[in-house]
């Protein structure tokens, strides 16, 4: 088992890698993942077969912006595993590993949130010229902290069994959970703000509240507010006398603190 | 102000710097994390780039290429199969600030950032995510139905190849395309006003993705016949986000340390979820 | 009854000059105008309990406007004298009530209507000098009118029963309703037309159409309509040749009629 | 043309003003009526700061008095406890145009009015009705429902607190920020800008305000085949109460005395709708 | 029979001359054609009653753009003719006459796809001087074609019976219907492309486009986006610098091709 | 360049002219076809117009001629009975710009009837087939369901009395209104200004009829869960119109003949259907 254990978690470190560092080529879709877990526990047929009835289930699901949803990876990896070794069927399979689904997905957070503060020390050593460290901090760092949660939380799932896994997860408390969704919202509250400091003037606030306001009462998509911010700007190009440009640049540290 | 001589790259040099931009943007989510999302993994595709320009050692080249590894800090969001994109246009507004440093305003470098991502994520995500996997799986769910291997194979060939089409070219078009464009706006003698404009498009991104991107609501209500967010909404949507948003400007401009506000978002969410006052 | 019904229309009045002298302390609503008549009728538990009941149905409605629904405060004075007096709960004495809160309501909307002339009578004195008198049309006359249609239809509905009320409803016949409110559509159009007389010319005309098709087109709020207008003023600041406006001032007459 | 001076107030003289701002935005609806809404209420508010300004009884003053007066009777309508604010800009802004009578647009001033009451009465009503009322009365009910007196009373306190805080220091805020900003605006030059700005703010506002607070509409048709109304809102939705606005206007251009276009009002009211031509 | 055809055929020209000759004053309604077929048969009163069911169920379409819905004159002609002479009803006829309907619909559709190599005709007429040929390609040649259509379809299915028109539609294989609808969906972009070509610069383009998302995200009609474009020239008539436009007439063949 | 002269109208002359219009918008959809809907109705419509003005045989004249004659087999499609309106203003403008062919810019004339016909026909659609259609015949079917003749009689009398008069002083209004119009704007000297903005409205009016008037889609898919408009759709709507008119635009830019596109076009549709690409 204990081999067994290893090598799963190796197959969930690869589909984790697959969107950390190959370019998400959908190693990690369960259909992937089925045929690994399939090889690794001599089944490869039935590893196929509970991967594609989990592909099915799931392919309509994308990553989009900062969403989390409960995690694939783990999900698939896990409920294959218990398929072929407790001759289960895919549903029911998928059914046990949810918890560790639930589990990853909180981690996950944590996770993500932890790796926040790795812009303050990235920050600093730039500050002290120590430029490889901070690009260590996103290669080296960033990647052995999502491989290990991955390989941790799948060897433990097969080696303890999932009993343990739901114990964990019933201890959690739903509030914490809630808190946790609600902070990894005001983040990237904060990462726009960081953003708009380089470029926020009183004079172009206002562009701000425009492609805002277009959105919030209008119900348009980015894409939408893009194309007709560029559509604006050509306009404006025509439009706006030319001198009144030039001394832009020189004011852009008279941002909006004054107002 | 100092300029920098940014040499023009051979023909294996460039060819080195597309691949560069191709392996990094496929690792770009490494250190993806909810304040800057993949701003490390950008700086981690720009660094070559960089740390290329300001590479004689002097002082103020030291300085300078601090300031371009900051500058680079900034939050950056976008389908990593298009980010290369990003990147070759990136680069190439590098170099040309090295070179023109007075006349050339690095804060537009994050603004172009910003009008590319949201757009290139709408379009990247519905084409890779929402179109070539499910064609690619679609076709391999079959094979794998009946036993066979090459389920997974096909599905996994099917999503590369545009991947790698995408990525590989992308980059390089966007380097090519950003350098010859910045060579026009120069000559032209409109650099200023074209900043300018990309700053706008910059800004009305960024304002819609806080309308759209965030997402933090108030469950306060009483019974049925009242709830706060409506009566909110009735006045305009989306008015928490924007709020929270510039109460984190706002400190910002008040010299808190990003740390320090690091802690405030987490433990407000950890203090304002249970109390029920946000969700 | 005479002394009660009296008592009764105070509350009524008290009720009114709650929005028209008090600034809408909520002293109007339900609850508080229950609890007044309970005082009253000396049965203070029911007033509040009949109150409570109606606060419950009412609260959610809110004054946007000038639209006129049935009105709350004869309708809960009325209602809850009429449970206490006869020992009904408050839906049953409500649905006796309502009559009297529908005559009300047509009786204000003729009243407002009427009113309308107070603008005349207001021009004349200030083209007179008689400025007191002007002040005096909206401070002692307007609160006068108010408060005695309020007491007078309390009043003469206790004291004469709500059967009375009833017969008189009936008696208005329902082209005579609608027509009132039409014409009370009527009215705030020409509202804004004098309000636009002092601002539209061939110049500006533009804007106010601008503004009415987004809110027709669109269907944005008032309060959308004013925020993109800002946005669009700071905008046009930036763009606006700086000699263009100076003239403005003068060509202020050179109106629409020209067209 | 003359200009006047107008003293500024002492601490308590300006104490007193902000009381008088109060007391007369609590009254403001005393004579609600179709055609100007709380036009008289408001003109009864800012009376006090006119008389002030044209008191000294020359000739001139009392002309321009009797401007002042006959401005204030335009349209007006908006949440009384947020009407203090308006009361308060409009005294600064009277002010100034006592002060300079030739740079200054008095127009502007109703304007101004315009465009702060469509937003002020959105936000001031989903504020006070939507969320105090609801808030207060809530709890009241819970109190009244176990026959305790304390539910009333607490639910008229908890309405009052905020409203008296909005109304007295929104009187007090619209009067000293119109003042500061006027006098920026004045020095900078740029006051014939700024209300030219302001008219279109305003304009703006009440053509919205045209098409959503009449709605007259036509309920002529031919069985369920053909709708007029449906016809028009191909064209154009809320034509019709453009149309009516407009024929308003028109008359009023026409020269033709208010006091008639009230009779027209009411009488096309009561023609119009038994002949089923609009409801 | 012979003459019965050609009368009808007659009928069927005049209900088509109505929108390509006489301005649409509705001689082609159901109600208007009835009315005729009932007169060349010799049974008015069927006529108008016939022609009056099917007016109402017909009444509510309309002829908007490109749209190519089921033939109404030759669906209204040939139903009444049907009811006539076989004594049915509205209803059943008009399932008898639909065949006929349908192959009109599609053999107009092929008509006016070929008619719009009348353009390259006028064309070519015009370079070489000959206005009147060109003239005439539509005010002869296009009505004759027209008007054939019409005769010869009423004509040979009064004649023959719509036993063979039902064979022949038969044999019209769907995807050749739906083939030909694409192709006139593809011809009035073509159409469009003309008319751009004449005002198209490298400038303007933007303008365009405008046009085309505000329609495309916020589904607003091309009424209003005509409104709106007039509001935006107004506002830009006040705000472009003078300058700027002399040189436009110019400028008009540096066209997009450049980009 | 030659300029020429236009000699007014006398009265009798008018009364033909503005019959002419009237009887050739009635006229103006012989000739429809896919391409340019009733383009050659409209040159039938001006044709008198245009003979006027360049009738004088010389070889300027012919080649004039000639240029409009072509200006006219532009793209035109609108309700018949407002066509006159639009044939009146082109009058007027080809008589405008054959007396100032240098200042006047004739690409306007197309942009002005672009700009009308989108208007006009929803206008007029709703007015002649959504309201008089509906009335007319309404009344007729009840008397022609009694067998009484009046029935289509009175429906046919209806529907031609106001597509008389909205016809016959359309092109009437349109001439007159239109000469009257563009005097002014050449006195002003604001001719070239008055165009540009005038090719902006057309072009917005051309791009939202590129939006709401072509509607080819696409019905690939796969299962239910994808489907490839879907995607599209969130990128932007109607991106496939969009895409057809852009080609065809290049093509006419490649100086591809017309002719030739006309054979793609339906080709197109031939093959791009059953291949299940578009619909
Ligand atoms: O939406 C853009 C981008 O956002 C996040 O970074 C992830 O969810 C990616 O999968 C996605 O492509
Ligand atoms: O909507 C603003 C205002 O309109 C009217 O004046 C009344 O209905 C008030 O209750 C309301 O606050
Ligand atoms: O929509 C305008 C116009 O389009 C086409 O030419 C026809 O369908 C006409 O009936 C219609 O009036």
């Amino acid at each position: 088992m204990l081999v067994k254990a290893i090598l799963l978690g190796l197959v969930g470190v690869l589909g984790n890698l697959d969107s950390r560092f190959l370019g998400r080529t959908n190693l990690e879709q369960p259909l992937v993942m089925g045929a690994f877990v399939g090889l690794v526990l001599g089944d490869l047929t039935k590893g196929l077969i509970v991967g594609a009835s989990l592909e099915l289930v799931f392919m309509g699901m994308a990553n989009i912006g900062a969403a989390a949803p409960p995690d694939l990876v783990l999900g698939s990896v896990i409920a294959t595993s218990f398929a072929i070794l407790s001759h289960t069927n895919a549903q029911t399979a998928l059914t046990i590993a949810l918890p560790v689904a639930i589990l990853g997905q909180m981690i996950g957070i944590v996770l993500r949130m932890f790796m926040s503060t790795f812009n303050r020390w990235a920050a600093a050593d730039i500050d002290a010229g120590k430029f490889a460290k901070a690009r260590r901090l996103h290669i080296l760092w960033g990647l052995l902290l999502n491989v290990s949660m991955y390989f941790i939380l799948i060897f433990l799932s097969i080696y303890f069994g999932t009993g343990v896994v739901k114990v964990v997860v019933k201890a959690i408390p739903t509030w914490l959970t809630n808190a946790l969704t609600l902070a990894s919202k005001i983040l990237p509250a904060f990462g726009f703000a960081l953003l708009m400091q380089t470029m926020l003037t009183k004079k172009t606030v206002v562009y701000l509240l425009i492609g805002f306001f277009i959105t919030a009462y209008g119900n348009l998509s980015v894409i939408a507010v893009a194309i007709f911010a560029v559509l604006l700007v050509l306009v404006l190009n025509e439009i706006l006398p030319k001198k009144n440009v030039a001394t832009t640049t020189e004011q852009n540290d008279d941002d909006l603190e004054e107002l | 102000m100092q300029t920098w001589t940014v040499p023009t790259l051979n023909k294996r040099q460039s060819r080195k710097r597309y691949w560069s931009f191709f392996w990094r943007s496929y690792a770009i989510q490494a250190s993806w994390n909810y304040e800057g999302q993949m701003n490390l993994g950008f700086l981690y595709g720009i660094a070559p780039v960089i740390d290329r320009i300001y590479g004689d050692g002097t002082p103020a080249s030291l300085e300078a290429k601090k300031d371009a590894y900051r500058r680079h800090l900034a939050f950056y969001n976008c389908t990593p199969q298009t980010s290369s994109f990003v990147l070759g246009v990136a680069s190439s507004m590098e170099e040309e600030y090295a070179r023109n440093p007075t006349s050339f305003d690095p804060n537009s470098i994050n603004a172009v950032k910003s009008s590319l991502m949201g757009p290139l994520s709408g379009v990247g995500d519905s084409f890779f995510q929402g179109t070539i996997k499910v064609l690619a799986f679609g076709l391999g769910v079959n094979f794998a139905r009946k036993g066979s291997i090459l389920g997974p194979i096909l599905a996994v060939l099917i999503s590369f190849v545009p991947a790698f089409l995408v990525t590989y070219y992308g980059g390089k078009l966007g380097y090519t395309a950003g350098n010859k464009f910045l060579t026009k706006l120069t000559k032209a003698g409109i650099m200023d006003r074209a900043m300018y404009l990309v700053t706008i498009v910059g800004l009305m991104v960024i304002g819609s993705m806080i309308a759209s991107m965030i997402g933090i609501t108030t469950p306060i209500h009483m019974g049925k016949a009242f709830s706060l967010q409506k009566t909110l909404d009735t006045i305009f949507p989306q008015m928490i986000p924007l709020a929270f948003t510039f109460v984190m400007y706002w400190l910002l401009q008040k010299k808190v340390t990003t740390g320090w506000i690091l802690v405030i978002c987490i433990v407000s969410g950890l203090v304002l979820s249970p109390l029920g006052i946000f969700k």
